[in-house]
């Protein structure tokens, strides 16, 4: 949501009086006017809703996301994908108090913001982002950057080492992370200005981690053992719960990017239901008829690629549109966590890539299509000669700069730390090796 | 005296826990295990990947038994255990040299 | 949810003119008005609370009844109850955005609604329901459609065949719950014509969904076993866990059924509260006394119980009532799943029917009581004679028509697709027989 | 409070000036009336937010913390805590709805409230507490009473008896909690009056439910075989799960005590989120140094221990404040969790006295450091002279009074029901001892 | 070599372990079972259906010993494991053909 | 008749389970155990307590055979068990008495 502020040009021609009455008044009333604008523009209604999706998102990660990728692993690793994902919540709040938030949402350059809002300072209890407090807004999109590194992990899962995880997080959130998302959303970011539409993070989020997702499963190797091992979920009812938490904090990811209680959000919300209702179906029909039998795995790993291939558009395609983009959701990204990985034979764990990558790339461009009001979109006066190309340009652009980037932090990281653990930890499993702990005492 | 090693199937162990007290036998003891043999075992999917599942769940029963009841102990639990179709399970009997009863101290026969 | 609006006579005095001219002025208007009020009067807090309404009764289904469910079944079907839950809720969601949707709640007959809000047409951003946005609106009600069909599968939980319990859901969607909600919720619904009380779905939702229950434990016969071999729940724990976050959900379920963040929201969530607690400790100590011993499952069905019998009252009784509805839940319900169930031998696995059939219907019965300011209810002017009458024929209404509409459905099912699968698979688990997949792989 | 309409009577007859007069005092009176009428009129935004924080901090208690408590003990007591969890939950429910919300929130003296808000008597749908309905701000308040004695049971947790538990819970709420809630947060409770400053609990149900779990742990004595035997957590995936609830249920109850949805709230969320995030990272690293390695069990208590201690604070302190606040607590509550409760040998099984009564301490201490604008806190005015012996005072006072009233109902417990079940009810397990069930039938 | 079977209360793997090791013995191998025997189970009951749990919680453990250290072991074992009360558990010993140590390759008493 | 048990590290299953079947040995079963021995276990921690854990997962397997074949069964079991490293498992060999396949009803070395 970009709001569009005109610059009005009030002095005209001569009248030199009434430009210095008026300039004169505007200094008079200037505080008077601030003060207004930020006491009468506080919506409580619409802080309650962002508060609450702000709870939502982060519900996304823990637990929701690390149930979801937990379950898939082996028992013997579920504790350290808890664990990364955990972690990656603490170290990207402070980083993003510290910082990030400053980088991504400060006016600076096209390329990333300032540091004038460094630990939210002045920022308090009454500054405000629109109708809500700026400490909310600063919160709301926290959970995004929290979210973010935590999908890459499921490229990685069961191999690397929890420091250099660590470490990796917290370069590649700054060095990676924070541009793209000023690109997107910061006031002046060069795709912001250009009329990209990415309404809930399908560059920012999907198409970023699943880039660096892929990258990381290249650069890290496969396990030991794959593919000719079975590696099957060690718990597929944790995976369905972790799904479900994933879908109902979707709705605080779409609905809440709205950054009110409105309509706006209403429409994102349906749009998102509907998106991974679709492709929860499609990739279980997909499936059914390719392989005989609808799984459990299929349906919610549908469910959470139409959840991210929508998440662009959410707040610019109708239902029709959602409907429409669910169902590509659950075929192109069956497609990306089967055949696609199996063809080059890398080994993207948890299909970060497959699903989120595909997804986020797919959802960026049709929302060049189904945001238009020929399609039942919302996107007034939309061309697709102008939205497209746009579109396409932001979706290559973030997924060249994530690949970038994640290549080149993890060979920093390799230097420094080492990426995986040795062999033998990799056999016993990272809970025990790397945390002096098991998942499971019955 | 004897003892019998019985794989069965799990929805089994109902009937040969009450078939081996019905002949007067006291104890025994049950474990979960994965079997392989004829029955074939079944394909496990996920997300396209396919597994095949050999091994199968089974039920292991050990029995201690005096000499002379050996014979109908084992008809008893084979009895018990059949459905006629593959993957019944197998019954091994082997000699065992000496049994005790930790609480008691008896040995031989009488901690059976 | 009603609006009194007193009328204002302004005419003072002498000037009968001028109020003639007011009055006819009003009279031209008020449509307009009416119209442009609706229009103008989005609440940001009512929308707020609508939005997080609408993601809890979400959350009720999954994971929440997945859990519950899925916990009480044996480990080898834990899936396929997962599986029936998600795939009912996306089932269930498309179909409404297509048609049922309409056929609820746009005006039609007083049998069932028309189709002019087929796939949301013409809804978009800006419609509104009351103070929320009708795509809200229609969102929030979606929930409900989704989690009474998925109450059902505890009936026939593990041995209906997954294809049959897809074409089954969408078929009784249509055929069975789009009526009853029609009746009761829809603008010209005979039952919401005659009076007939039911907050947030006690008739709609549990009495519905319970006796379909009974219908289906009763067509699909008992599981293969039953009840000698004792069948244990895998997992208490889930089950608790599904217990809590329906109690959580519920509070979206009947707060939310006021649609609107206000005092008949507080005062809804407060009688939910009380008597789902009620209900807890009076199954617990029925049993403690019965069998000696306190159980976790009897205390968490004994939640689920009360929250169920309370919908229909939620936002007519006071807490003084909703203690002593609660009370009865726990009593009652517990009855109708052992005393009544091993009375008429069918095997109702999850209790579905002793829980929500029982409860429903004793709800709808004692709303008509509990409403009463007499008893402490906010029903202002209600009287026993009229509305207990008007109470037990809906009850009977919905259960008659439940019942005929589920024993049909469940012919054409049986003839189409066969509703059992077979014993080996029924051994086997459906776990592995129909999804190709375990629970647990430890 | 409530609603005062006033009845405006128009225009009378031709009295044009009158009329005008009327209009000019109309103009001059509006911001005076608009004031009153924000004093007393519903938000619906606040509304919809407390309804939330509601759901939120119940779902803190189920599943939250049954979850993160019963994945801390051993595989066979797991039911016995979710029991006590559960049961709490309904008892403490009832009996606050009988009185203890009256206790509490009603007049009275200094040390306690009156009794004029039994069973909610006369509050209705339209009673204010402030912007939102009283009865629901009454629902906010009851799930802090309901998670303060839960939180006790992790110290006696793996041996106390069930019938113990409750009647203790039921004596401990009216004998311990409700006079310390009514001490802070009654309107003419004695430390309120003084200024103490706990914005959501740090006194009320941490210091009383840490210190009341010492005092239990003590009287009830060590588990059988502790510590020689080594009691590992049989799930720390359960116990993960219910630790991310908990934070994020902890936004109800921290930004929810805010009782609005504003500026408040919202850096009260900041405040909550970054305390959490930096303890977890700080319990964590300190392991780190000291073990070796990191675990799952350390980032998570560390993040409750960051909550806990920066709740009295919450409100009040600023980002910085609190990431200060938090280094702290993950410091200092895995002293308490360790080396002090090795130190001193009692058996504190989850650590509730280590994590609540430590954490609980030091936040109310450091809410007189941190809250003031020298340190970046919101309470203007605040000095460090006048606001410190005041916390440190309430401190001591709610610890001193919770552990005596703890001592001697527990006194009065044993003497009636007797505290400890036998040692072979221990050695099977609670859950078949008291419950007749089993957590898992793999 | 013998092989000794034991059944014992899954509380006393602890002690049993440490008399073992004390007598020198560097090896064993344990798993959880159930067991029947002159210990009555306990009742679950769930929605006022009542199962009778027959079978009980307890641990097996294997261990190889030579013969000559075969009496000890019994005896090291029964007294560890002992309490005195109903369900104790039981030992079994048997005759063991061959061992092999697959590491080393090494077989007969230096693989155990 | 034999009856083979083999302890094995847990990923090893699967090749043991090819060689055996290589061997046309029809037949096997697996479970899971806890194994001790000259494999040192790991610690685990939990808020600062430490737990030394001495039994490691490993798998044990029951195979039964004719005797010509025990040989070469052991051999099999021990080449694709090994690894070098400490922890490699052990292969013990009883004597099997009888043996009863019951959905056959058919005994001795039919049964296997
Ligand atoms: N040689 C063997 N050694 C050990 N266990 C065996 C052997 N053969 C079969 N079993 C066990 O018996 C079970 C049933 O055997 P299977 O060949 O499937 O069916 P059937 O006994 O009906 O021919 C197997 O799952 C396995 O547990
Ligand atoms: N005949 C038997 N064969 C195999 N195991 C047995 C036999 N008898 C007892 N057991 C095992 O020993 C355990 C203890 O036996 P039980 O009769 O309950 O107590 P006690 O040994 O003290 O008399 C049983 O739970 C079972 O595992
Ligand atoms: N005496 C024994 N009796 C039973 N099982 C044994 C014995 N010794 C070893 N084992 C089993 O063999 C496994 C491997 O033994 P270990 O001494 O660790 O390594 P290695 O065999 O390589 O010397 C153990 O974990 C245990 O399961």
């Amino acid at each position: 949501m970009k709001l569009n502020r005109k610059n009005r040009r009030p002095g005209l021609g001569f009248l030199k009086l009434l430009c210095t009455v008026y300039c004169a008044l505007f200094t008079l009333l200037a505080p008077a006017l601030s003060w207004a604008q930020a006491q009468s523009a506080l919506d409580s209604g619409d802080t309650a809703w962002m508060l609450v999706a702000t709870a939502l998102v982060l519900f996304m990660t823990i637990p929701g996301l690390a149930l979801f990728y937990g379950g898939l692993v082996r028992a013997k690793n579920v504790l350290s994908v808890l664990m990364q994902c955990f972690a990656i919540t603490c170290l990207v709040s402070i980083l993003w108090l510290v910082g990030v938030y400053s980088l991504v949402f400060d006016s600076g350059s096209g390329f990333l913001g300032g540091l004038s809002k460094m630990f939210l300072f002045h920022i308090g209890r009454t500054a405000q982002n629109g109708s809500i407090p700026e400490a909310l807004f600063s919160m709301f999109q926290m959970t995004f950057a929290i979210i973010t590194p935590a999908l890459i992990i499921g490229a990685f899962a069961e191999r690397m080492k929890f420091s250099a995880v660590l470490l990796f997080t917290g370069l590649w959130l700054v060095l990676v992370y924070a541009p793209i998302a000023h690109w997107v959303w910061g006031p002046d970011g060069w795709l912001n200005q250009m009329g990209a539409l990415d309404f809930a993070g399908g560059m920012v989020v999907h198409i970023s981690a699943g880039v660096a997702g892929l990258v990381s499963a290249l650069v890290l190797g496969k396990r030991k053992g794959y593919p000719a091992t079975p590696m099957p979920p060690h718990s597929m009812t944790l995976c369905v719960v972790g799904a479900s938490m994933l879908w109902v904090g979707w709705f605080g990811f779409n609905a809440g990017s709205a950054l009110a209680a409105n309509g706006v959000a209403s429409a994102a919300m349906v749009a998102t239901h509907i998106a991974g209702a679709a492709a929860a179906l499609s990739w279980m029909f997909m499936e059914w008829i390719k392989h005989g039998k609808p799984s459990v795995l299929g349906i919610v790993s549908g469910a959470v690629a139409g959840l991210a291939l929508v998440t662009p558009g959410s707040g610019f395609v109708g239902p029709v549109g959602a409907l429409g983009m669910g169902i590509v959701a659950g075929i192109a990204c069956q497609w990306g966590a089967s055949s696609l990985k199996r063809r080059f034979g890398y080994d993207d764990a948890l299909d970060a890539f497959g699903v989120h990558g595909v997804g986020g790339f797919l959802g960026v461009i049709l929302t060049g299509l189904f945001a238009s009001p020929l399609l039942g979109g919302f996107q007034q006066g939309m061309t697709f000669a102008r939205q497209l190309p746009v579109q396409f340009l932001g979706a290559v652009a973030t997924l060249a700069y994530s690949a970038l980037g994640t290549f080149i932090i993890l060979q920093g990281v390799k230097a420094l730390l080492g990426l995986r653990v040795n062999p033998e930890e990799e056999t016993e499993g990272l809970d025990v090796s790397l945390h002096d702990e098991r998942g499971y005492n019955f | 005296m004897k003892l019998i090693l019985a794989m069965i199937k799990p929805n089994k162990l109902d009937e040969v826990h009450q078939e081996l007290t019905g002949l007067g036998i006291g104890g025994m003891t049950a474990l979960e295990v994965k079997g392989y043999g004829r029955q074939k075992g079944h394909t496990e999917k996920y997300r396209g990947a396919e597994y095949q599942i050999e091994f199968l769940p089974k039920i292991m029963i050990l029995v201690a038994v005096n000499s002379d009841l050996t014979e109908k102990a084992v008809q008893a639990i084979a009895a018990a255990a059949k459905t006629g179709n593959i993957g019944d399970g197998k019954i091994f009997v082997l000699s065992l040299e000496e049994a005790l009863r930790i609480r008691t101290g008896e040995t031989g026969p009488d901690a059976i």
